[in-house]
């Protein structure tokens, strides 16, 4: 209890706690279904790009998503090995993931339909990922923090490509290449705005997690901040968002926008998204097959340390 | 790129230009296949080793493309040529345009003991290759090798210590790894063959005939597999010939795979 | 067609022109999808058999692309249907893009029994479909419907005897057989939605809205179901939109491969 | 021994033998082996084919191409029940063929690498086919002789088809269709030639082969006619065939044409060919994929025989 007081203190004052401090079970255990599934974000992720990278329609944009999904792998790898640092193995998150116990972010259980968006994603759900996740680069667990540092910064990078990507289609392009932009900017707007949770009023957690310093602003305050952004950006490529009601209100200093389709985002976070059963199958499947590959490299380390215990006995 | 370059590329084809083609299409297709495993590789830490190498060969791909359209001297770039030929001006080994985690139409595809061991060898061979071109007397082509070579050694010592651990590992992976053996062998004899482009390349000092890169690599191969408890299979006369331009019945899927969106929106801009 | 005319179709859709183009693109994709077997059935009867199932419906299909190329009033024709539109102007029930035999890009295969209960359930409710289309008041499409309610008849038939002997047979096929319902399932609720193009032609008399259809396929499936030992699963809330121009990642990848040669030749005459 | 004799003196005289009656347990065998290979060359025929099907660049040559691969099924069934005939199952058959003990037309292992490959599949290959087995439709042994009047005439209609294609892509067609027709021609007028076999003067069995009625006219008589009518048939289509000392002999009546190269012939015979492994591997995959299907099969007719039994004595 007194542990439990001094730690809250420490954090509120906005300290930083590393994997060797005392820290309440609660928060190990919140952080640490936070972090591997943030990780699990990242890996499924990498899908619904890789679904284009064969695609790609000239060798340098082959070039950027191929490093935008290796990156997306080593996110992965700095978020296991921070979310290891609270106690469970990678193997076991992993096992949480494919069993469909945890959850990844909802954004990858919509297909990718056309090149327009891969850039899309560049722009909207690495642009809404972001804007969650910049408040993160000050989470009180300095693991976390110290991941996020580098995710941010490199997404950051990935939000630019893919942004410069729909300037020269929307810019240079045909206007098939333009209409194609426009269609992702439909499909994906919605969406993207379904990333940053359900309002305020229906959300658990928050007061606990503002004090932690997991979550700094809330869900409509990053919504919000979002779509302003957004409305500059679209202006400057020529596309339409999707919205008929939205508009600047000068009294919000804001621009206000349409109602949010929650029964999608429910039904999608449910598990009855477009994508859902592939992008689990896909992860599971490459989990199973590799398992004799996994087996065998644990095999051989083996055989190895026990030819090496058998030369030092021999020297 | 407008509309009217939106057509196919007939190449002016010299020696010297085959010659390049052979090693840049080789590093294109086989970045195209390695690039299948996005996602999918049996641990994270491989998924992100196999789009490295995918990487590399990509960019010394571009970099040779870019350098054969120079030689080529119709205004080309790595695109027109990389999304404009047809099959029968590629000049890869057939061996990368081969199944590899994906199935073909009619052939079923591989496992991570293919991808891994046909790693090791095409990157063995590269080796071998870019060290002999490093003196090659086209100073693009040499710089090209000296870079290509730093990444050739690490994919070769990457994926040789994956062929030994699954080589030596369990029952099932030695039986699967054994099998990849069988499947790949007979598409390396042409890694070795000689025609006149080899002779214009050795006799012109633009680089090695393919027959000076065996011994090297037969040695590096060998052993390897010596460690890995893998028999090198008899040699047979079969002969893929894909370096000539004619390619076994996958590089026409993988191109219209490869080439749609070019295709698909001819003049585009990207 | 000549080079000019070789451009992607834009669509002037209608209603009724997208209420063909439904029935016109499913039969045309489940063709390309069944035409994956050919030389790889279980038994040369089944590769006759599957091979008879997609020439009927690309038969089929190509009446109705006519018919839609006659309603849409530009021109165009079966060829440039097929070959020019993107994926966004198919309107296929998404259950037909699925991969089949030949795994997807970044999803796995299926086996024979995902075949024979596709062929199935969609043999069911294209009969149900041209059932009721045979007093459409437009002629053309009754005319279709006729010819095509007979070979609907005969392919619900022959694939529900197969559901049967796989669903009743070793306990390996029975199992089989209920993961192919599982995969399957999701995409039947795509057969019976509602919407104005449905309701546009219920209306007008053109033919029945989906939500028709329900009734009488629900019956025969649970009724071979039910002598094959299947459980018809729940419904759940996903719901596919193939047939509102929005699909799957699959489609993409199918179109490319299916239209690459006439991409390749503009204005190629075959 | 009188059985034999008086057997060879039926066949001499152009009789015919059906599966009751009494033959020779070498001309069984001799004819068990033909005709499965036959059947097996029919099945194995199809793949090449079907690697076109998915690409076939309108919907009319998709339908044709669909309906030719569904004949050659055909033609393996009927093949396959004749030699069942002679007393060995269909199963023993593909047994044979997959183990690599039975052959097949060795025209069937190389690729086909464009869409003018199947139009010139028609003309050549079926064109070749169909002189070689216009002769077996007066084969002594009937049921053979009845199948193979049924498959020549799908296989004219089939080459008319084939050669049909060609002429629309050289008289209709752009410059690089008719490179494509071309291309296809240099690949694949030498194997064609090939397939009536080695010179006559290497082949073994021919005269007991005449004697029977299996084959009527030599491997280089029949080669000969190929070429004869093939450069006719170029002429129309407006190709060149690849054979720089092709050239009419007003002596003989007939074309001279250059040396085939017997050592290409043997090699992929002997499974070094361009597809070798690759057809054997797609029919033994078919075949071993097929395993679960086929004992369910089994498995669900013996349940209903059961069921019906049971009824019977119920009633």
């Amino acid at each position: 209890a007194a542990l439990e007081t001094r730690f809250e203190a420490h954090v509120g004052e906005g300290g930083f706690i590393e994997a060797k401090d005392w820290m309440p079970a609660h928060y190990r255990k919140t952080l640490l279904r936070q972090i591997s599934q943030h990780a699990h974000s990242e890996i499924v992720g990498m899908l619904p790009e890789a679904n284009w990278v064969t695609r790609a329609p000239t060798l340098k944009r082959k070039t950027i998503l191929l490093a935008k999904i290796q990156d997306e792998a080593g996110h992965g790898l700095y978020l296991y090995a921070a979310a290891e640092t609270l106690g469970q193995s990678r193997d076991q998150m992993l096992q949480a993931l494919h069993s469909g116990q945890a959850k990844y972010s909802s954004i990858f259980n919509y297909p990718t339909l056309s090149w327009a968006d891969v850039g899309v994603i560049g722009w909207l759900v690495d642009g809404a990922a972001i804007m969650n996740q910049v408040p993160l680069t000050r989470c009180s667990y300095a693991p976390y923090a110290r991941a996020m540092v580098r995710i941010c910064r490199e997404e950051s990078f990935h939000q630019r490509q893919g942004f410069d990507s729909l300037r020269v289609m929307m810019e240079e392009g045909t206007e098939a290449q333009r209409a194609m932009v426009q269609d992702a900017v439909n499909r994906w707007w919605w969406p993207s705005l379904m990333m940053f949770g359900p309002p305020d009023g229906e959300s658990t957690h928050s007061a606990q997690s503002a004090r932690w310093g997991i979550k700094r602003l809330s869900n409509d305050e990053l919504r919000q901040k979002f779509v302003d952004a957004c409305v500059e950006q679209a202006a400057v490529l020529g596309v339409t968002l999707p919205d008929p009601q939205l508009k600047w209100n000068a009294e919000r200093g804001h621009h206000d926008f349409g109602p949010i389709d929650w029964a999608e985002f429910w039904r999608v976070v449910g598990g009855h998204g477009p994508c859902n059963r592939e992008r689990l199958a896909a992860r599971v499947n490459a989990w199973e097959e590799g398992v004799w590959v996994r087996e065998a490299a644990l095999a051989h380390a083996r055989k190895q340390a026990e030819r090496a215990a058998a030369q030092e006995q021999a020297a | 790129m407008d509309a009217a370059t939106a057509t196919a590329v007939q190449l002016r084809l010299t020696p010297e230009l085959q010659y390049v083609l052979r090693l840049a299409d080789t590093g294109l297709v086989h970045a195209q296949r390695l690039s299948e495993w996005c996602g999918h590789a049996p641990v994270l830490e491989e998924d992100i080793a196999l789009t490295n190498m995918a990487l590399d060969l990509l960019g010394q791909a571009r970099a040779l493309l870019t350098h054969a359209a120079a030689l080529e001297g119709q205004g080309l770039d790595e695109d027109r040529l990389a999304y404009w030929r047809e099959h029968d001006q590629f000049f890869n080994l057939t061996l990368v345009e081969q199944p590899l985690r994906k199935p073909g139409a009619h052939a079923p595809g591989g496992d991570f003991a293919d991808t891994v061991l046909r790693n090791f060898v095409l990157a063995s061979w590269l080796k071998a290759a870019c060290a002999a071109l490093q003196t090659s007397r086209d100073e693009t082509l040499a710089g090209i090798a000296a870079k290509s070579l730093k990444e050739a050694r690490y994919h070769q010592q990457h994926n040789a210590d994956w062929v030994q651990r699954l080589g030596d590992g369990t029952e099932e992976s030695a039986r699967r790894m054994a099998a990849a053996v069988q499947r790949l062998w007979p598409y390396t004899a042409e890694m070795f063959e000689h025609d006149a482009v080899d002779e214009a390349a050795r006799t012109s000092g633009l680089g090695p005939a393919r027959q000076d890169l065996r011994a090297a690599w037969q040695a590096e191969v060998a052993e390897v597999f010596a460690a890995a408890g893998l028999t090198l299979p008899p040699d047979t006369p079969f002969r893929s010939t894909g370096t000539q331009g004619r390619h076994s019945e996958h590089l026409g899927y993988l191109l219209a795979e490869m080439q749609v969106l070019q295709r698909q929106h001819p003049g585009g801009r990207w």
